[in-house]
This record gives C-alpha cells, sequence and structure tokens, in this order.
C-alpha cells in the first residue's frame, strides 16, 4: 500500500519495521489517553452554572506516576534500539567479506564503481577527476583499479549477500537513500563513510537523494538493481569483458 | 568575609532586589556570558579544526610574529590593572585619579588596536590572509619550500583572522565606550564614590576582553 | 530604587507629553515595543504563509501554471510555473521567516515585552533603550532577509538549516548576493535576540514587585525566562556560525572546505548545537502561555505548579545535550549517535509531566470555553501528536529511514503550528484587550479556532504516511520517481486543504483589524483573571502602576473555596496575608 | 558607605600575571618536552591567567555566590560543544 511503509527488501528492514511498530503502539497508547481524555474532560466538566471547580494544587502520586512511567518506557525503547543501531551502523558492524562497492556523488548524479575480477576497488584522487574521461579520479597507477568498473546512475546489487558501500561526495553533501532497503546515509566531501546492507528480494528499486543539494536535488536520483547471486555474476561478468574491451562506460 | 567584600564592591545604589546586584551591573555580567558562548563558538571551531586537521599546523613563530604580540598582551594587560585602578580611585572619591587611569586604560586599549592593525598590515604584505597564503608571496614560496604544512594553512588564516579579528573589534568598541564615559562623565566629574556605575561596568567588560586575549594568545600564538 | 522610580514615572503616567515619535516610534516603553513585534512578526507570518502556499501549489499540481504565479519574474516563475531553483529558495525562505521572524519573534518579542513588567509588576523593562535597540536590529534583520528576495539572482537556497559547503559556494548553489544577504540578517537577528534576552533576565531577577518572590510568578514569566536564557546562550553561537559562513562567502576562508582541511560537519555541530535549545525557544514560551490560558479557562489552580516549574528547566536543560538527533545519519560518531538518542527520549519525561499536568488542571474543573482556552486545549491536543512523532525520529534505527522526509515536516508542523502557533493566537486574543483596550469578536474567533484546527489537521497529519511512503523533503516534484507517483493524490489534498487553511486564516485577519477600531471596549478583567496586569487600566499607561503592586499570592488562585467569586487577584490582602518582605527574591 | 575596606592588592596582581606571560613565552621556544606536555603547562598557565584577572579584576571572588553561578554556567556548554566536535575524529 502507498501510503504505508514500502516492501522491505533488505535484511534489516524487518527489525527496522518492528522499531518503528512498537514505536508506534506505545505512542498510539499515549496518544489515545490524552486525546481521549481531553476529549472526555472537555465534555465533563465544562462550565456550568453554580458549579465551582474543585480546588486543589495537584497531587503528588499522580505526578510520580506519569513521570516515572514514560522514564522505564523511554529508557527501554533507548536500549532496545541501541542495539539494532549498532548492528546496522556501529564501527565495526559491516560483515567480514561483503562485496564493496564505491559510490561517488556529484551535483546531481551518482557513480558506481565495481571492483572486477580481482575484488579490489582501484584509489580514487579528488584530484584525478575529469567531467568526462575520469568521473570518479580512479588512478590509473593503482593496479587495482585497472578492472574496475564505473557505472552512471545504475547500481546493482546481488541479493543474500552482504553489500558495504563506500561514500564518497564531490561538491556537496548527498544522501544515499534506498526505501525498501531501508537504508540512508549522507555522502560528505572529505570524509569516506562505509554503509553495508544485505537486499533479499530480487527486482528493481530506486535510489533518491535525500539531501538537499542544489537546484537539482529532485532529479538526483538512480536505478537499483537488485540480482540473484548468479545473474549477478554474469552482469558482473560481461560488464568485466565489455570494460576490457572500451575501458570504462 | 564573602558578604562583607561583596557589599564593598557594590556601590553604594539604592538596592535593588533580586540579586542585590544593581542591574546595570548584572546585565553586563549576564551579556558577558552571552560573549562567552560566542567566544566558544569561534574558538570551539578552531580547537575542533586544528584538532582533525590532517598534518600538522604552522609552528609557532614562523608565520606570526610573537615578540610584538607579547608586548601586546603585556599592554592589554597593564590596561586591565589601569582600569581596575580606577575603579578603586573612584570608589575611594578621587575623581582625578579617576580621569587619570581611565585615561591610560583608554591609551593602553588604542595601543592595542594600533599594534594589531599593523600586524595585520603586515602579515598581509608577507602574504598570510583569511583564505590562506597569497599567491606568488613570500609565504607562498616558504610552504613551495616546504618550512610551511601546505595542508592547514587555510585553515590557519581562517581561525586566526576570525578569532583575533573579532577580538580586536571588542577591544575597539572598549576603547570607543570608555572614550565615551571619560568625556561625557569622567572630565566633567559626574562620577562620586556614590555613583560610579559606568566605571565598574565597562571595568567588567574590559576584563573580560583582556582574558579573552589570554587566552586567544595561548592557543593562538604560542600552541 | 522604587520610591524614586515610582515618583519619576507618576509623573509620566500623568501628563504623557512625548512626542508622537517617541511615544510610538522610537518608543522606549515595553508595551508598544511589544505592539511593534507584533506587527512586524504577524507581517512576517504572513509572508512565510504565502510562501507555502506556493510550496504547496508545487506539490498539488507539479509543473501547471500558478494563479498569479505570471506576475512573478522570469527567473522565478516563467509563465507562473515554478522553477526548481525558486521552489528550493521558497523553502529555505518560509523555514527562516517562520522559525526566526514570525514563532520567534512572537513568543520572545511580543510576548516577553508586553508580558514580563506587565505580570510582576516592573514598570519596565530593566533598559528601555537597548530594549528598543533589540526591536529596531530584529527590524532591519527582516529587512535584510525580505530584501534578499528581490535581488537578481534570488534568495538564500540552502534550506532554513543551511549546511554548508552548498551555503558557502556560489558556484555550487546559484546564489553569491542571496546566500550572503541571509547570513548577515542572522547575525543582525542574533544581536538583536541577545539584547533582548539580557534584558528579559535582568528584568525578571531584580525588577519584581514586593510579595511576586519566584515560585508566584505565572509559568508565563517563568518560560518567557527560561527561554531568555536559552536565547542568550544558543543565538550566539548561530551569530558565530553565521559570520563564519559570511567570511566562507566573501573572503574565501575555509572553515567548511574539505579540499583545505575544512569540516563539513563543523557547521551542523554548530547549528543544530544552537538549533535544538532554538526548537525549544520556539515551544517553551507557548507552553508558560498555554498554561496560564487553561488555568484560567478550568478556573482552576495549576495542577502540580512546582513540577511545572522544575519541568520547563529539565527540557531546557537537556536541550543542550540533544542537538546530535538531527545529524543520526550525516556521518557523525555512531557512539556519539547513542547518547544522543537516549538523551533526546529522556525529554519525553519533562514533557509528559507538562502535558499531564495541563489535563489534571481541566480534571473537575469548571471550563470556560472562551477562545483563548479553546486555543489552550488546542495546543495540548496538537503538540502530543508533534512531540510523540519526535520519538519515532529520536530512535536511531528508525529515523535512519524517516530524516528528512515528510515524517520530519510533519513533525515540524505539528509542534510549531499545532503547538507554538496555537498558542499564539490564544494570547493574541487573551491580552487583545490589554494592547488595544478592545475585545476580538468572540464569534469569529471561535470560527477561526475550529476551521484552523480541521484543516491544519487535514493539511499536516497526512504528511506522516507520506515520509513512511518515503517521501523526501524539499523535493520540487515527487513524480520523477516512480515509487512517490501514487501519492500524487495525497499530495493535491494536502495542498488543497492548505489554501483552506490560509484562507481561514483571513477570518483571524480581518478580526484583527475589525476589532482593533470597532470591536467592543474591554472591562478592566475580561477574563477574571488573577494577573497584575488586569489592576491596570486598558491599555495600561507609560510606566504601568504609579506605585508598584503588593503581590499576596501565586497567579492561580481560583475557586478558592469560600470566596464568592472563583478568582482571587494576586494583589487582593486577606486579612490573613502579611506583608512581603522587601527582598523576595532570596527563596519565598 | 565607608570606602576604607580591604581590596585585593592589584599591582601583586599584575607583578603575577606578567611573570606567567614570561614563562608561557619560554615554552613557546623549542624545549626538550614532549608536545602535549608543553600543550598542557600552556593551557594550566592560560588558565591560571584567566582566573587571577576573572577573580580579582572582576571581583568574581568577592561577589554572592548566585552571581559567580552566573559567571561560569556557560563555560560546560561551549565544553560540550568542542568535546562533540572533536570525538569526530577519535573514532
Ligand atoms: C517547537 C519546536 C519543536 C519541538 C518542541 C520539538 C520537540 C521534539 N523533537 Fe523536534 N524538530 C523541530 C522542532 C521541534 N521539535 C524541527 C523544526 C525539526 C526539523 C529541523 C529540520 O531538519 O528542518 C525537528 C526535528 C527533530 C528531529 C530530527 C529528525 C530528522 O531530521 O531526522 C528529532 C529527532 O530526534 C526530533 C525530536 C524531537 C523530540 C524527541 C522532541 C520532544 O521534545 C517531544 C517531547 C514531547 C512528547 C513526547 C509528547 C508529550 C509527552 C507525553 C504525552 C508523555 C508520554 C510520552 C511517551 C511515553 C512517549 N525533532
Ligand atoms: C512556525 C513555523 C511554520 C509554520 C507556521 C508553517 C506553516 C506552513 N508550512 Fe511550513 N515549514 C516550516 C515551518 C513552518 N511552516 C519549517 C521550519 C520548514 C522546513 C524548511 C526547510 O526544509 O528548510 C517548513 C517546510 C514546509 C514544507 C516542506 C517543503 C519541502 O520540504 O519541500 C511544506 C510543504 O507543504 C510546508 C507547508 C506549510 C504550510 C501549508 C503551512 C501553513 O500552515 C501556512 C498557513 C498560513 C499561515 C499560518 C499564515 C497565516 C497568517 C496570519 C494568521 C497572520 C495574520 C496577520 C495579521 C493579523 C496582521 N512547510
Ligand atoms: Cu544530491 Cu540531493
Ligand atoms: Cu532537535
Amino acid at each position: 500500500m502507498a501510503w504505508w511503509l514500502p516492501a522491505q527488501a533488505s535484511t534489516f528492514a524487518g527489525s527496522i519495521d518492528k522499531g518503528f511498530l512498537a514505536i508506534l503502539i506505545i505512542t498510539g497508547i499515549t496518544f489515545v489517553l490524552v486525546e481521549v481524555g481531553l476529549i472526555v474532560f472537555v465534555i465533563r466538566y465544562r462550565a456550568r452554572p453554580g458549579r465551582k471547580a474543585h480546588y486543589t494544587h495537584g497531587s503528588t502520586p499522580a505526578e510520580v506516576i506519569w513521570t516515572a512511567i514514560p522514564a522505564v518506557t523511554m529508557v527501554i525503547l533507548g536500549i532496545a534500539s541501541n542495539g539494532l543501531w549498532v548492528k546496522i551502523k556501529g564501527r565495526s558492524s559491516v560483515p567480514a567479506g561483503a562485496y564493496t562497492i564505491g559510490v561517488h556523488a556529484k551535483q546531481f548524479e551518482w557513480w558506481f564503481t565495481y571492483p572486477g575480477p580481482d575484488g579490489k576497488l582501484g584509489r580514487v584522487k579528488q584530484s584525478l577527476i575529469d567531467k568526462t574521461s575520469n568521473p570518479t579520479g580512479l588512478d590509473p597507477d593503482d593496479p587495482a583499479s585497472k578492472d574496475d568498473i564505473v557505472v552512471r546512475n545504475q547500481l546493482h546489487v546481488p541479493t543474500g549477500h552482504p553489500v558495504v558501500l563506500y561514500l564518497s561526495a564531490e561538491d556537496v553533501i548527498h544522501s544515499f537513500y534506498v526505501p525498501q532497503f531501508r537504508v540512508r546515509q549522507d555522502a560528505v566531501p572529505g570524509l569516506e563513510i562505509r554503509v553495508w546492507f544485505e537486499a533479499t528480494v530480487p527486482g528493481n528499486y530506486e535510489l533518491g537523494c535525500s539531501m538537499l543539494c542544489g537546484m537539482g536535488h529532485y532529479k538526483m536520483r538512480a536505478q537499483v538493481f537488485a540480482h540473484t547471486q548468479a545473474d549477478f555474476d554474469t552482469w558482473a561478468a560481461d560488464r568485466a569483458a565489455k570494460a576490457k574491451g572500451e575501458g570504462t562506460s | 568575609m564573602t558578604q562583607a567584600m561583596a557589599d564593598a564592591m557594590r556601590p553604594p545604589f539604592p538596592a535593588e532586589r533580586g540579586l542585590d546586584v544593581y542591574n546595570k551591573k548584572l546585565g553586563m555580567w549576564i551579556f558577558l556570558a552571552s560573549e562567552v558562548m560566542f567566544f566558544g563558538a569561534l574558538i570551539g571551531s578552531y580547537v575542533i579544526l586544528r584538532f582533525g586537521a590532517a598534518g600538522d599546523w604552522a609552528k609557532p613563530g614562523v608565520v606570526l610574529n610573537i615578540k610584538i604580540t607579547a608586548f601586546n598582551t603585556f599592554l592589554l594587560i597593564c590596561s586591565s590593572v589601569s582600569m581596575v585602578k580606577a575603579y578603586a580611585a573612584i570608589q575611594d572619591g578621587y575623581p582625578d585619579k579617576l580621569r587619570f587611569w581611565l585615561l591610560m586604560t583608554i591609551l593602553g586599549g588604542a595601543c592595542f588596536v594600533g599594534i594589531q592593525v599593523f600586524e595585520y598590515i603586515h602579515l598581509v604584505e608577507h602574504g598570510f590572509v583569511p583564505s590562506g597564503v597569497r599567491e606568488g608571496s613570500e609565504l607562498a614560496e616558504m610552504v613551495a619550500a616546504g618550512s610551511l604544512p601546505a595542508a592547514t594553512m587555510g585553515l590557519y588564516g581562517s581561525t586566526f583572522f576570525t578569532m583575533t579579528g573579532f577580538h580586536g573589534f571588542h577591544v575597539t568598541c572598549g576603547v570607543l565606550s570608555m572614550l565615551y564615559l571619560y568625556v561625557t562623565k569622567a572630565l566633567p566629574g559626574k562620577y562620586t564614590a556614590q555613583d560610579f556605575a559606568g566605571i565598574e561596568v565597562v571595568g567588567l567588560y574590559w576584563h573580560f576582553v583582556d582574558l579573552v586575549w589570554i587566552i586567544l594568545f595561548t592557543i593562538v600564538y604560542l600552541v | 530604587m522604587t520610591t524614586v522610580a515610582a515618583a519619576s514615572h507618576t509623573a509620566h503616567a500623568h501628563h504623557d507629553d512625548r512626542s508622537f515619535i517617541k511615544k510610538y516610534i522610537f518608543s522606549t516603553d515595553h508595551k508598544i515595543i511589544g505592539i511593534q513585534f507584533l506587527f512586524l512578526s504577524l507581517f512576517f507570518l504572513l509572508v512565510g504563509g504565502f510562501l507555502a502556499m506556493q510550496i504547496r501549489w508545487q506539490l498539488g499540481f507539479p509543473g501547471k501554471p500558478m494563479p498569479g504565479g505570471s506576475l512573478l519574474p522570469e527567473t522565478m516563475a516563467p509563465g507562473g510555473v515554478i522553477l526548481p531553483e525558486y521552489y528550493i529558495q521558497l523553502v529555505t525562505m518560509h523555514g527562516t521567516f517562520m522559525v526566526f521572524f514570525a514563532i520567534m519573534l512572537l513568543l520572545v518579542g511580543v510576548y516577553a515585552n508586553f508580558l514580563i513588567p506587565l505580570k510582576i509588576g516592573a514598570h519596565d523593562m530593566a533598559f528601555p533603550r537597548i530594549n528598543m535597540a533589540s526591536f529596531w536590529s530584529a527590524f532591519a534583520a527582516g529587512g535584510v532577509m525580505l530584501a534578499s528576495m528581490y535581488v537578481p539572482e534570488g534568495a538564500a537556497r540552502a534550506g532554513w538549516t543551511m549546511y554548508a559547503p552548498l551555503s558557502a559556494r556560489e558556484d555550487l548553489s546559484g546564489a553569491a548576493l542571496g546566500q550572503q544577504l541571509w547570513s548577515v540578517s542572522i547575525i543582525l537577528f542574533g544581536l538583536s535576540s541577545v539584547l533582548g534576552s539580557l534584558n528579559y533576565i535582568t528584568t525578571v531577577i531584580n525588577n519584581r514587585a514586593p510579595g511576586m518572590t519566584w515560585f508566584r510568578m505565572p509559568l508565563s514569566i517563568w518560560a518567557l525566562f527560561i527561554t531568555a536564557i536559552l536565547g542568550l546562550l544558543a543565538v550566539p553561537v548561530l551569530a558565530g556560525a553565521a559570520i563564519m559562513l559570511l567570511f566562507e562567502q566573501v573572503l574565501g576562508t575555509h572553515f567548511f572546505d574539505p579540499a583545505a582541511g575544512g569540516q563539513v560537519l563543523l557547521w551542523q555541530h554548530l547549528f543544530w548545537f544552537f538549533g535544538h535549545p532554538e526548537v525549544y525557544i520556539l515551544i517553551l514560551p507557548a507552553m508558560g502561555i498555554a498554561s496560564d490560558l487553561i488555568a484560567n479557562g478550568s478556573r482552576k489552580p495549576i495542577f502540580g505548579y512546582h513540577s511545572m516549574v522544575f519541568a520547563i528547566c529539565g527540557i531546557a536543560f537537556l536541550g543542550w545535550i540533544v542537538w546530535g538527533h538531527h545529524m543520526f545519519v550525516s556521518g557523525m560518531n555512531p557512539t556519539l549517535g547513542s547518547s544522543f538518542m537516549v538523551s533526546t527520549l529522556l525529554i519525553a519525561v519533562p514533557s509528559a509531566i507538562k502535558v499531564f499536568n495541563w489535563m489534571g488542571t481541566m480534571w473537575r474543573g469548571n471550563l470556560r470555553f472562551h477562545v483563548p482556552m479553546l486555543h489552550g486545549v488546542g495546543f495540548v491536543a496538537m503538540f502530543t501528536i508533534g512531540g510523540l512523532s519526535g520519538i519515532f525520529m529520536a530512535a536511531t534505527p528508525v529515523d535512519m529511514f524517516i530524516h528528512d522526509t515528510y515524517f520530519i515536516v510533519a513533525h515540524i508542523h505539528y509542534v510549531l503550528f499545532g503547538g507554538s502557533l496555537f498558542a499564539i493566537f490564544g494570547a493574541i486574543v487573551y491580552w487583545f484587550p490589554k494592547m488595544f483596550g478592545r475585545m476580538m469578536n468572540e464569534g469569529w474567533g471561535k470560527v477561526h479556532f475550529w476551521l484552523t484546527m480541521l484543516f491544519y489537521n487535514m493539511t499536516f497529519f497526512p504528511m506522516h504516511n507520506l515520509g513512511m511512503a518515503g517521501h523526501m523533503r524539499r523535493l520540487y516534484d515527487p513524480n520523477i520517481y516512480d515509487f512517490l507517483k501514487p501519492l500524487q493524490p495525497l499530495n493535491t489534498f494536502i495542498s488543497i486543504s492548505a489554501f483552506l487553511l490560509f484562507g481561514s486564516q483571513i477570518i483571524f485577519f480581518v478580526n484583527f483589524w475589525w476589532s482593533m477600531f470597532k470591536g467592543k471596549k474591554a472591562p478592566l478583567n475580561p477574563w477574571e483573571d488573577n494577573g497584575l496586569e488586569w489592576t491596570l487600566p486598558s491599555p495600561a499607561p507609560h510606566g504601568n502602576w504609579e506605585t508598584p503592586p503588593t503581590v499576596y499570592r501565586g497567579p492561580y488562585e481560583f475557586s478558592v473555596p469560600g470566596m464568592s467569586e472563583d478568582y482571587l487577584p494576586q494583589t487582593k490582602k486577606l486579612p490573613t496575608d502579611r506583608e512581603p518582605a522587601m527582598t523576595p527574591a532570596h527563596g519565598h | 558607605m565607608e570606602t576604607a575596606h580591604k581590596r585585593p592588592n592589584y599591582i601583586l596582581i599584575w607583578v603575577y600575571l606578567a611573570v606567567l606571560t614570561a614563562l608561557e613565552l619560554g615554552l613557546a621556544f623549542e624545549l626538550p618536552i614532549s608536545k602535549n606536555v608543553k600543550l598542557a603547562l600552556l593551557l594550566f598557565l592560560a588558565i591560571w591567567k584567566a582566573l587571577l584577572v576573572g577573580l580579582y579584576f572582576m571581583h568574581l571572588k568577592f561577589e554572592r555566590w548566585n552571581l559567580r553561578i552566573l559567571a561560569i554556567v556557560p563555560i560546560p556548554l561551549a565544553l560540550i560543544l568542542i568535546a562533540a566536535g572533536m570525538s569526530e575524529h577519535i573514532w
């Protein structure tokens, strides 16, 4: 349904939605409590002639209760969420043997670098960046960069295998966002940020830039293709073959 | 002791309610609190940037002239003392002494600003500018020669001129306001042992500016 | 001080011989300055509203020529069709005007100025001339910001959060002068609000009337006092950041320029270190005002007055250590993220105290639904929604999904419109008689409230769904994305509701102006309230009291058993009351 | 009111400040001590000087406690900001 959370297509999409629903329940209860309470009071205690309000300055027990309950709830919620947070974004959260892809964001396009057969991404230097011949600034002197495949606005990922992206930004801050994967991470000039996810459902998705990055921000869009491992390997293979042919695309 | 001293330190105005500190003085202290946050932002950025900078910072004394600035620091400290002397003088009811010390303070502050302007001109001539190092300047050659770290000179210029510039601006404001008080109140002898709020308040500001400089001088020129 | 000042002020109050200019333009009277702020900020509220309407037009009917849009220059909307670069200017200026020049001025400019001296029994602010300077620098700041929309290449366009490097590099943003004017305006604004804050703090600490102890102050004054402290300490950081940004733009410094070792995240840390205290600057006074309105409307003492005060302080304190919740996915140190999450979640606790104590105040009350009361209750209902949506975003993993989506936009508007603005509408109606000596029309006031309530929820509630579906913010045309196409009907619905919402504000606009000249004359104490301000004629004379009033009790003594009326003014001396000590500030 | 109360010897403090400044200058030159020790010493001296100015010239030493609170309250806030900003680089 278009007005609810998008389909889940990554390993942690499920747990994030669980978190969302848990909070929805907590806040939902509070919401009903408060709003219904207000409505009841508004009706029940509306001014009527000859009636006088009950004169009180408060009740400590009551206040203790409605201070303690939220406090406890919030602490629990915090601890629970932090576990998930560390799993997703923690320093050492990236699974071993994850497939590496380089993501280079610039106004207003995405460039993806695939390691090629050697499985290693080549070194990149901002200084080498050239709009036409070398959009991501791959360093030709680095042997690892020889077989790298550079693709514009098309992200291909295998399913069932963790993928780690090395995010870099050329000019301003951009943000890598694939709703179905529930993954978002800013790409910040001057920083190289790692973000990982594991796609589960093969299919085509959309990658959006979710950080205002200039007048073209709205159209900074890329396609995401989640292949089965087999399809992905064949894709990578014939890409590599092509690359041998006419260098980077 | 404190209470007795506190009263002694407070000019005998009709006492106001609340903090038992008269409005002008309380207001100045509150203003200084905001100044702490303002300089906190500038100095904090400098610390963060320098801490995170790739490669080390230019060594003290290579770009900036420490000796002249040390003298400037000394000057500012002296002007702080003369300020507090002026305050003590009028507190004891000597308007003439007040005039003398206040004038000294103004002169001290003015010299500080003058020297800083001179220092700026000097630095710019050598090629040190807010954006870092000017092309083809003396410093540019030193960078090329490797005696200055190319990586951090940009940050150095940015932070140096912003911090010292705004401090200089504060000193200037202080000098102007003291000049104003000197002409409009000290000279006509309006200040008495009973009423010298203006002196105490401007004094607080002046000492704060001095205090900021003590920090700046250390972390910008010596570290 | 009392006697001296009183004498001099008596003179004023009797034959006010100030020239028109001194009296109404360059006035040092806190009441006049408050009214000046009122006109200024309502004007900017209107401007912000107009900008919002253009935003909504583009989102509701993307690419269609906007009615009246052909009046706009080619560089903004050729043939009335909004351009992407104009759209982001709209969003940026909408946020900037609404946050800084509408809501902040309305609360801290108008009501801090107008209410503090009146409610604590002072003759005026501690520093009337500084107060005037504060207004005029805010005026200048607003002027500069407004002017920036009319420079050739247009206004600032990096969002109201002005993230560097986009905001710092004209080659990337496409605007040079517009961006610089934004920085200049914010620096001026910072000056204005520091001058204001130090005035408010000094006045509250030093100039309270005899008997007005700390814990006899109305919650509105407590909130405004704490808010002033937040402003005093937070705004200078913004000013410092804006100065660095300005230097980046004009002097070519490298604070935020990674190529020269600068740090992009530095701007975000500085901005949000100010930014989160800022949002509490935007809500605390509203909370205080709502407390006054609800107590009066319920004819009942505030439930748990002391804990309400401590809750205000608690929110203000926590507000300093949560700013990182805006930066969870910014590449910030994730461990820092964890601690920011916990501190953020904890803010729900003092907020809980406030919400439930408001309900406790209404419980077994004798509720009078005058217009201010309606807005007070509306405030509680709507702020709760906004606050609760904050919990979703506070939880880091969830925020990773909804960050920078319309879920955030919904949150913004529930707290700022449903929260702050409702309280402000209530305050305007409530103190209108004090300001202009006339009442605002009751019937139309109610119509305005109900229509606003309805259309406001129709406008902003669906935005939660947009956000959950992944609809990003600051998006010129969502239809670029296939997964957002199905949301277009919802967007159109929101836009239509937004137009109706704006339309219903016209009622308020007319009511406001009509009542000012034709409204029925205000009785001495129209709301039967206990506050000191109602012991004065409306409008109150320059200098307020000839001799400061003496205060015998707190402001919320409604429906005291054994009393004939259901309210008991703070100045009314009962046989049992002792004369207050002359220096109340030391304890109570 | 009487003005014959005892007050700090301002000249003495001035001497203090001058001496401490001299010490700082000495530290500025190449010394056989590690960078961090030097940094620590310099900061220590700077804070000492700042305290002298604050306590005696601005008479914080003689003010009532609540004014002192007012004077120091912003400092921890500024430190929080700096600490957070620096933590970006130590992970
Ligand atoms: C008046 C302004 C205001 C107020 C009061 C708040 C209050 C809160 N805000 Fe909000 N916030 C904004 C204005 C405000 N905010 C703005 C303008 C932005 C966007 C900036 C931008 O990017 O443009 C923003 C963004 C924002 C973010 C960043 C989102 C993102 O960009 O990804 C977060 C994340 O944590 C957040 C959290 C909170 C929380 C936890 C509160 C808490 O204070 C809320 C506490 C209140 C309650 C919780 C409800 C009442 C309590 C109860 C009924 C008790 C029971 C409750 C429970 C048991 C849960 N806010
Ligand atoms: C208090 C703050 C406030 C208020 C009141 C509003 C009011 C409105 N806002 Fe806005 N909004 C923000 C603060 C506010 N907003 C902020 C901070 C942002 C983020 C900006 C950014 O991303 O950088 C934002 C962003 C934002 C967006 C997201 C844009 C995007 O991300 O692409 C949208 C989209 O619909 C929107 C819509 C609206 C609408 C329809 C209203 C309507 O409610 C407007 C209705 C009209 C009025 C409220 C004016 C009525 C006038 C009067 C009553 C005055 C009467 C005058 C006299 C009596 C003299 N706002
Ligand atoms: Cu790139 Cu938005
Ligand atoms: Cu926040």
